[in-house]
């Protein structure tokens, strides 16, 4: 007996150590920056899940890391003279992991069920009058009008990404999470595996047909070269995080904290990418519909006294990762301007003070939300409180975690009931880099994202907007609104930052663009 | 050959903050082979102090500084832990006051015994076995093999006792510590334990010191005795010639103090008005239920007597006789399950709480532990005071009685602010007494009031209760266990057994002549019945 | 020394006296005894720091100056006064990563964890005497009240505090409510056991043959004899109470995060303990040190007003 | 015995009810609306009242207890709103880390405590005994995260001896299993430590004052014999009953813990939940710690059988 426990233990040793060599070659590891816990990438815009997407889905355009849309599933495309038909044709080979070829049948169901979820999807479709299928690799789309930014919508880089899924899951109502998680994409997800705040692990599938290109952001060849990449969901603690790193436990931590890069740039053994180069933009959304930010006057000295600085060096403190940014949309890309922003380029304290005494504010209590378990934002809302105290606001500042605000900033009660005046968020560039894709420039009152502001002619003129097709009069007039949305102070933008990944040396080959992408990995 | 045990001018430290500097000082004490020498003294005079010393188990803090104890002429306080433990059990052994506390009450008796075996022989289990059982039954245990497997929570006072005798005597030692071994037990349990060691000691020549407090229990047992005071000895002198002839005054005063077995009351004073009639007096305590058998057990059963003013009752039995029960059914601390209990015209058995209040100041109880009878936080004024309060009476005057009363229990009135903790047992009492008299009850009743006091301070005590009856012109139920103490008080006397009055009468008819057999057994088992002690001479 | 100056005439042959052993007065006991010396001495200088700490060098603990970020003890830099102004102040023990004065914080944390302490002792002992008195006398609601304790003991009091506080909206009365909930039964079953147990005593026996009604035997006589093992209980507490509230700051769930606690100071440093080790050291030393001191004056109160020690005379 | 078995099992029926009663109660008196939560981001009030009518939130509380109640006796602990699968699921994939860590931890607290507190008891009052309690209390007083990360940086990075965090299932070899589970049950192990050997010297101390105490030594027993076979045995049921109370702290630490070393348990599943405001994982994981807890206590309970022949009723 004696002996054969010996034998087993011994047995098991070995076994383990085999385990651990096969491990080390091709298994990726990797430190998501959050919890993977809907695995629906329309229904949610939760990046993670847009991570996930990436992992195991495939889009029928991207955006290179310059910004420009390329074809992906798409072959080639044309456009009918008017704008109004296009006609697109699918690249050959692509199959689905269950070994179904993707058809144009299953793109439109995709599309239709994204168009309900999007916001960018459902402007898309306000134009679109139907879509058919004439052959099963290809597929038309029909507009009512013409309209510029199909393909912006369709090779949109981020939440919601357009992915395409076979037509039975695309079936699934849009108000209801799929629970097949067929792709087409690089990897396959192990849904035996997945284990919600503890891993998530995705195989390479090995009939993927990767384009040609080199990769660039989320267009390009989509090669697998590590068998196996594993989501490390239970690592949540920064410093244990950066331990693990050190000690090459895992290989990539997506989003380190700002604290941890001092430690992590010392460390020989660990480079700091910069895949997200176009970076994320904070910012600081009022309630429009209470006292004192009902009141523009009050909106813009609450604008004034916003120093970009002072929430950047809070929330981030490290020079080179964050500039100030006086643009509502991503300094640095096409419609990137500062027309109309000296209230915020130039806050200026004794500006605020006395724009606030000039706007009659009555002393309110200004509520403001803090998460306090979301590290990248969650410094901002104690600077606003400090900044708008010393320009004579009061306030009162209420911690609570993310998925509390969550709930709480759709309420549009009084902040005495429950409701809010102030919370702060952070946007990845693409997703706010033109008036259309930007939430919190939309003034459809309550119609429109938390916070509610109004303004009709902010409306018109995105309106305009989605209509024009020509890039230099989009551009003027995506200053106009930027203009117009700094004078009814729909927010606050207070800076731009990069989060660069903290990778393993040896790890080669990181994708650049908006997302966190695993092809092309090589360690 | 030398003496067994030779203790030469011993003093052992008392360590500081104690009453005295040293626990012993100057003890000089021989135990010849064979012998039986009683170390007799009251609490605290540092007879126990001795035994350890002797065992080598004395703590630490009491440390010998002068003297030396020899045995069989190696001195003790010099010998190494390795062999005072090779003494311990083989040359010299020990038993305790407690049966109950004395032997581990997670191991086997057999298994307890073994291990002196095991740890001072090479006997094979087997052997060690057989020798276990020859010694069960040598102390007159039934079924050895049952005793053997039996944990002590098994066995009665008395056959824990006998396990550990046979344990102490397994290896035939020369010198034997018996320390108050017969204390906790009952009378009759009492007699058969001293007899035993009696037999033993002589069977295999042993030589014995036996400490004890009880005079009755050194006339049965001693050979010579050893009187110690305050950790001095006054004087060691064979038995009967120190009984008759106490030389010391200290010794007289003890002897005196003890009570005697002749009832010292007349009885009479039948015409005396009725205080308390108890008849037909039950207690059942039921328990169990749910899942186990009901059990039902009688704690007093049919009990009934009568006390007139000016008279005592006495209540006589052994522990769980039933006497605390019905004495607390009288107070109504308890609710009796049948029965009635008239207090003067009044029913006190069955009235409601509320119709009781009134009746309460009627009767008033002294209990046993003079320790926990008063709240450690309140002063005794506080105590004495709360009684006639609750009546109704104005503070002033009820201070005022409560002066009185301090002077009635022999007590400094002016001690009326100080704490409980400030006094001796002996005076707790008398506050005790005080407060049960403030209420000026028409019974009083004494539960073992005075069992834990010392002899001495017992006397006093006792001779309190008597001028507080005669002055006062009060009814008293008296329970006690001790013969003795009965006879000193006792009008009438009521002898309980298993709940039941077995026997009911006046004292002198009950003690002259005892009509049942139990009854007649107690008295048989009664320590120093040949003796009159109680006539300081 | 002895009470009984006309003695009987026996008495002066009588040992007993000599055995009175004159017991020295509960605060003679406890102002000797060394643990309650170094704790108590330790409480008192915590609670002096407490009080004086806006004249111990600090700034208001919430302001900020991330120009003044992540400074080493010693330190010196700017700090935004609310009305806007810069003002050089020294960073005693450094600062955080918002530019927050740490001295500042721990001290002014002091008076939150004082107060959380002593709030949640003063809670969880009040309504658990509440609780363990009517249980201990009430017979008919001695099983349902017990029950109900039963229940509660047997979630681990971690966990009610979490989902308490994560519940509620974090505030400093929350706080306390949550902490000291799990911690009511516990005080009940002392006191009820207690309760059960003076009961027997013959001197409550004696207080009800004296006709003394039950309500003061229950207020005059048992509950005074409760109130020693109740206060050593009650610092227990209070230890225990400190530590949650700084693990809730640490699971996040705690008390705002501006408000200056050594549960959120640690929390908000433990990100940067390796580069920064003086965010989580400073809090994390008064932390122990006054848990520690806690725990000590606990034990020596203990030792000094066990009931067991108090029986002897 | 065998009644006293029964009746012990019997008993812990009700309090595993009044857990339930007061876990469901916990959760649905607070404040804040599930459905929201649910729902997600940008939901429609008609999405919302339709996810309100499925949950049943609408109906009468007690109604709504019976459902849950009704679903709970059939093993249906819900589904968690945020991780979107059924909780006892969720329970299962996460109980295995918290097993192996308890389940280390308590092996190691007994191992080092138990002696460590005979020994202290054995030499009451001496530099060891006062050493040993030193370290007793200050186990007490530090903050289980702080001895985590003090541990990491000491052990794993400046020594390299152990990995910094994460868990490997026992199925992938048990060399790794237990390098992961060192430390974590290390860190963990400290206050339960403190706690068995504060006890343990307490019971053996009052053990070591008993008659038979000194009757094993007037055999002539050496020492080691008298504190194993006589003084420990007889300790052994209030040892074991710290043992079984102690998993509450445990419980309280595992959370802690889970968090420092990034072990994917039941701990770190309650403060996901509590975070995402996940009432019916929030439900589940305190039910079923609890039951752990109620469980436990009763094998304790039911080991007096082995350790006491004087428990017979």
């Amino acid at each position: 007996m004696k002996r054969f426990i010996r034998f087993a233990a011994l047995a098991v040793a070995g076994l383990g150590l085999a385990a651990g060599a096969w491990a080390q070659g091709s298994v990726l590891r990797v430190v998501p920056h959050s919890n993977l816990s809907i695995l629906d990438p329309i229904w949610t815009t939760q990046y993670m899940a847009r991570n996930h997407g990436y992992m195991i889905y495939d889009t029928l355009f991207g955006t290179d890391e310059k910004g420009q849309i390329k074809p992906q599933m798409v072959d080639t495309w044309e456009v009918s003279p008017d704008n109004r038909l296009w006609t697109f044709k699918l690249r050959k080979g692509l199959e689905f992991h269950d070994g179904r070829p993707v058809t144009g049948e299953d793109v439109i169901a995709s599309l239709t069920r994204w168009g309900k979820r999007d916001a960018m999807g459902q402007k898309l479709f306000t134009f679109i009058a139907r879509m058919d299928s004439p052959t099963p690799d290809s597929f038309r789309i029909f507009l009512s009008e013409a309209c510029g930014i199909m393909l912006d919508a369709l090779g949109k880089p981020s939440s919601n990404v357009p992915f395409i899924m076979p037509k039975r899951v695309a079936d699934t109502p849009a108000d209801k999470q799929i629970e097949d998680y067929v792709g087409s994409g690089p990897y396959v997800f192990k849904r035996d595996e997945f284990k919600p705040g503890d891993k998530a692990v995705y195989v390479k599938f090995a009939k993927y047909v990767p384009r040609k290109e080199p990769p660039s952001g989320s267009t390009g060849g989509k090669i697998a070269h590590i068998e196996r990449v594993e989501w490390n969901l239970a690592l949540r603690d920064a410093q244990a995080q950066v331990n693990a790193l050190v000690k090459g436990e895992v290989d990539i931590i997506e989003q380190p904290a700002f604290e941890s890069y001092a430690a992590l740039s010392k460390d020989p053994n660990i480079q700091i990418v910069n895949s997200n180069n176009l970076g994320f933009q904070y910012m600081v959304r009022f309630n429009h519909l209470h006292p004192p930010f009902n009141n523009p006057k009050v909106r813009q000295a609450a604008i004034a006294a916003f120093n970009q600085e002072a929430f950047l060096k809070a929330q981030v403190g490290i020079k080179e990762y964050y500039k100030s940014c006086p643009s509502m949309f991503v300094c640095g890309t096409p419609y990137g301007s500062t027309k109309g922003s000296d209230l915020i380029g130039k806050s200026n304290m004794k500006k605020a003070q006395e724009l606030l005494k000039a706007s009659g504010y009555d002393g309110t209590t200004v509520v403001v939300m803090k998460p306090t378990d979301l590290a990248s934002i969650t410094k901002l809302p104690d600077v606003a409180a400090q900044l708008l105290r010393q320009a004579g606001f009061k306030v009162d500042l209420q911690s609570m975690d993310w998925n509390t605000l969550v709930g709480r900033r759709a309420k549009k009660d009084a902040p005495s009931a429950g409701g809010w005046n102030i919370f702060a968020t952070a946007w990845v560039s693409p997703d706010i880099w033109n008036p259309l894709t930007k939430a919190a420039i939309g003034a459809a009152g309550e119609k429109s994202w938390f916070g509610w502001p109004t303004d009709a002619e902010i409306e018109k003129l995105r309106d305009q907007f989605a209509r024009e097709v020509d890039m230099g009069k989009r551009k003027g007039l995506a200053e106009a609104i930027q203009a117009r949305a700094f004078e009814v102070g729909t927010h606050a933008p207070v800076g731009e930052y990069f989060n660069p990944s903290a990778v393993r040396k040896g790890v080669t080959g990181v994708v650049f663009g908006p997302g966190n992408f695993y092809w092309n990995i090589k360690k | 050959m030398g003496a067994v045990l030779e203790i030469r001018n011993l003093a052992i430290a008392l360590p500081r903050g104690g009453d005295r500097a040293q626990a012993v000082a100057g003890v000089d004490l021989t135990v010849e082979r064979g012998e039986i020498v009683c170390l007799v003294g009251e609490s605290g005079s540092g007879k126990s102090v001795i035994a350890h010393a002797v065992m080598g188990l004395s703590p630490k803090e009491l440390k010998a500084v002068a003297g030396e104890i020899l045995l069989e002429g190696e001195d003790i306080l010099r010998a190494s832990p390795e062999r005072l433990r090779e003494l311990r059990c083989v040359r010299m052994s020990m038993i305790f006051q407690e049966p109950m506390t004395a032997l581990n009450p997670v191991m086997r008796c057999g298994d307890q015994i073994d291990e002196v075996l095991a740890m001072h022989t090479a006997l094979g289990a087997a052997e060690r076995r057989e020798r276990v059982r020859r010694v069960i039954e040598e102390v007159h245990l039934p079924d050895p093999e049952r005793m053997m497997a039996s944990y002590p929570h098994q066995l009665s006072g008395g056959q824990r006792q006998r396990i550990m005798i046979a344990m102490a005597l397994i290896m035939n030692p020369v010198l034997l510590i018996a320390d108050e071994p017969t204390t906790a037990l009952d009378v009759t349990t009492q007699a058969q334990i001293l007899k035993l060691i009696r037999e033993l000691q002589q069977n295999h020549g042993t030589g014995v010191l036996f400490i004890t407090h009880d005079f009755g229990v050194v006339a049965e047992i001693a050979d010579r005795v050893a009187v110690l005071r305050l950790g001095t000895l006054v004087e060691m002198r064979a038995k009967a010639d120190l009984l008759a002839r106490p030389q010391h005054e200290y010794t007289r005063m003890l002897i005196g103090s003890v009570p005697g077995i002749e009832p010292k009351r007349q009885g009479g004073g039948e015409t005396a008005p009725l205080v308390l009639k108890a008849a037909g007096l039950s207690k059942v305590y039921r328990s169990g239920g749910f899942l186990s058998a009901r059990r039902a057990v009688h704690a007093a059963e049919d009990v009934s007597f009568e006390i007139r003013r000016g008279q005592t009752l006495g209540i006589v039995g052994e522990s769980g006789s039933g006497k605390s029960t019905v004495a607390r059914c009288i107070a109504r601390l308890i609710d009796p399950s049948a029965g009635s209990v008239s207090l003067g015209s009044d029913e006190i058995a069955t009235v409601s709480a509320r119709a009781l209040r009134p009746l309460r100041r009627r009767v008033q109880i002294v209990f046993q532990d003079p320790y926990r009878s008063l709240n450690p936080r309140r002063t005794v004024g506080e105590a004495i005071i709360e009684g006639p309060l609750n009546y109704g009476m104005g503070r002033a005057q009820a201070l005022a009685r409560a002066r009185s009363l301090m002077e009635t229990v022999r007590l400094d009135p002016d001690a009326l602010d100080r704490y409980p903790h400030q006094f001796s047992g002996g005076q707790r009492q008398r506050i005790c007494i005080a407060r049960a008299l403030a209420l000026e009850p028409e019974l009083l009743i004494a539960d073992e009031a005075v069992s834990a006091l010392d002899v001495s301070v017992q006397a006093q005590v006792l001779r309190l209760f008597d001028e507080i009856r005669e002055r006062m012109n009060l009814a008293m139920l008296f329970i006690t266990h001790d013969l003795r103490v009965a006879a000193q008080v006792c009008d009438h006397v009521a002898v309980m057994s298993r709940g039941r009055v077995v026997e009911y009468g006046a004292t002198r008819e009950v003690f002259g002549a005892p009509r049942h057999e139990y009854t007649r057994a107690l008295f048989a088992a009664a320590p120093g019945r040949g003796y009159t002690f109680g006539s300081p001479s | 020394m002895h009470a009984d100056a006309p003695a009987a005439p026996a008495a002066d042959l009588s040992t007993e006296a000599a055995n009175v052993y004159v017991r020295p007065t509960v605060w003679q006991r406890l102002a000797r005894h060394w643990a309650v010396r170094i704790g108590g001495a330790a409480m008192l200088l915590l609670t002096l720091v407490a009080l004086a700490a806006p004249v111990l060098g600090t700034v208001d603990p919430t302001l900020f100056d991330p120009g003044s970020r992540d400074l080493l003890p010693g330190a010196t830099g700017e700090i935004t006064t609310l009305e806007g102004e810069s003002v050089k102040h020294t960073f005693l023990m450094g600062s955080d990563s918002f530019g927050r004065d740490i001295h500042s914080r721990v001290l002014y944390g002091t008076r939150v964890s004082l107060i959380v302490g002593i709030a949640c002792a003063l809670l969880a002992v009040l309504l658990g005497v509440v609780a363990g008195l009517s249980a201990g006398y009430l017979r008919w609601l001695d099983m349902p009240l017990m029950r109900v304790m039963d229940g509660v003991m047997a979630i681990p009091g971690i966990l009610i505090a979490i989902a308490l506080v994560a519940l509620w909206k974090a505030s400093l009365l929350t706080v306390i409510v949550a902490i000291a909930i799990p911690e009511i039964p516990r005080v009940t079953r002392l006191v009820r056991s207690l309760v059960l147990s003076i009961r027997e005593e013959p001197y409550v026996e004696a207080a009800v043959s004296l006709g003394t009604p039950t309500l003061k035997i229950m207020f005059g006589h048992i509950l005074p004899n409760t109130v020693a093992p109740l206060i050593v209980q009650g610092t227990y507490i209070c230890a225990s109470a400190i530590l949650t509230e700084a693990i809730l700051s640490f699971l996040g769930v705690g008390l705002p995060t501006d408000m200056p606690t050594w549960g959120n100071i640690m929390a908000e440093g433990r990100v940067q303990f390796q580069q920064f080790p003086h965010n989580v050291f400073f809090p994390g030393i008064f932390l122990a040190v006054t848990v520690l001191a806690v725990n000590i004056l606990g034990d020596g109160l203990r030792d000094v007003l066990d009931p067991k020690m108090a029986k002897r005379a | 015995m065998l009644s006293f078995l029964v009746k012990r099992i019997l008993a812990t029926v009700p309090v595993l009810l009044i857990v339930a009663v007061l876990v469901f109660l916990l959760l649905r008196l607070t404040p804040g609306d599930p459905a929201t939560i649910i729902a997600g981001d940008a939901a429609s009030p008609e999405n919302v009242a339709k996810i309100r009518e499925n949950l049943g939130l609408s109906k009468p509380l007690l109604v709504q207890f019976g459902i849950w109640f009704g679903n709970l006796m059939a093993g249906d602990l819900g589904e968690s709103y945020f991780f979107k699968m059924k909780v006892s699921t969720l329970i299962g994939q996460r109980i295995e880390p918290t097993l192996a860590l308890s389940f280390c931890t308590i092996v190691i607290a007994v191992l080092v405590a138990v002696p460590l507190g005979v020994i202290a008891a054995w030499k009451q009052g001496g530099w060891l005994d006062r050493a040993l309690m030193g370290f007793s209390v200050m186990g007490f007083s530090v903050p289980v995260f702080v001895l985590g990360y003090l541990l990491i940086w000491l052990v794993s990075l400046k020594l390299a001896l152990l990995p910094v965090q994460g868990y490997q299932r026992i199925a992938d070899g048990f060399g790794p299993f237990i390098r992961h589970l060192i430390l974590p049950s290390i860190t963990l192990s400290v206050i339960y430590i403190a706690l068995i050997a504060r006890v343990t010297r307490a019971a053996v101390q009052d053990v070591l004052s008993e008659d038979y105490i000194r009757t094993a030594r007037a055999k002539g027993l050496p020492e080691v014999r008298v504190l194993v076979g006589h003084a420990l045995a007889n300790a052994a049921v209030p040892i074991l009953t710290v043992i079984g109370i102690g998993i509450a702290l445990l419980i309280g630490g595992v959370v802690v813990t889970e968090s420092v070393y990034g072990i994917p348990g039941l701990g770190r599943l309650t403060v996901d939940a509590v975070l995402a405001r996940d009432f019916p994982t929030i439900q589940g994981v305190i039910l079923f710690f609890s039951f752990v807890y109620v469980l436990i206590n009763l094998l304790v309970d039911l080991s007096y059988l082995v350790f006491d022949p004087r428990i017979r009723y």
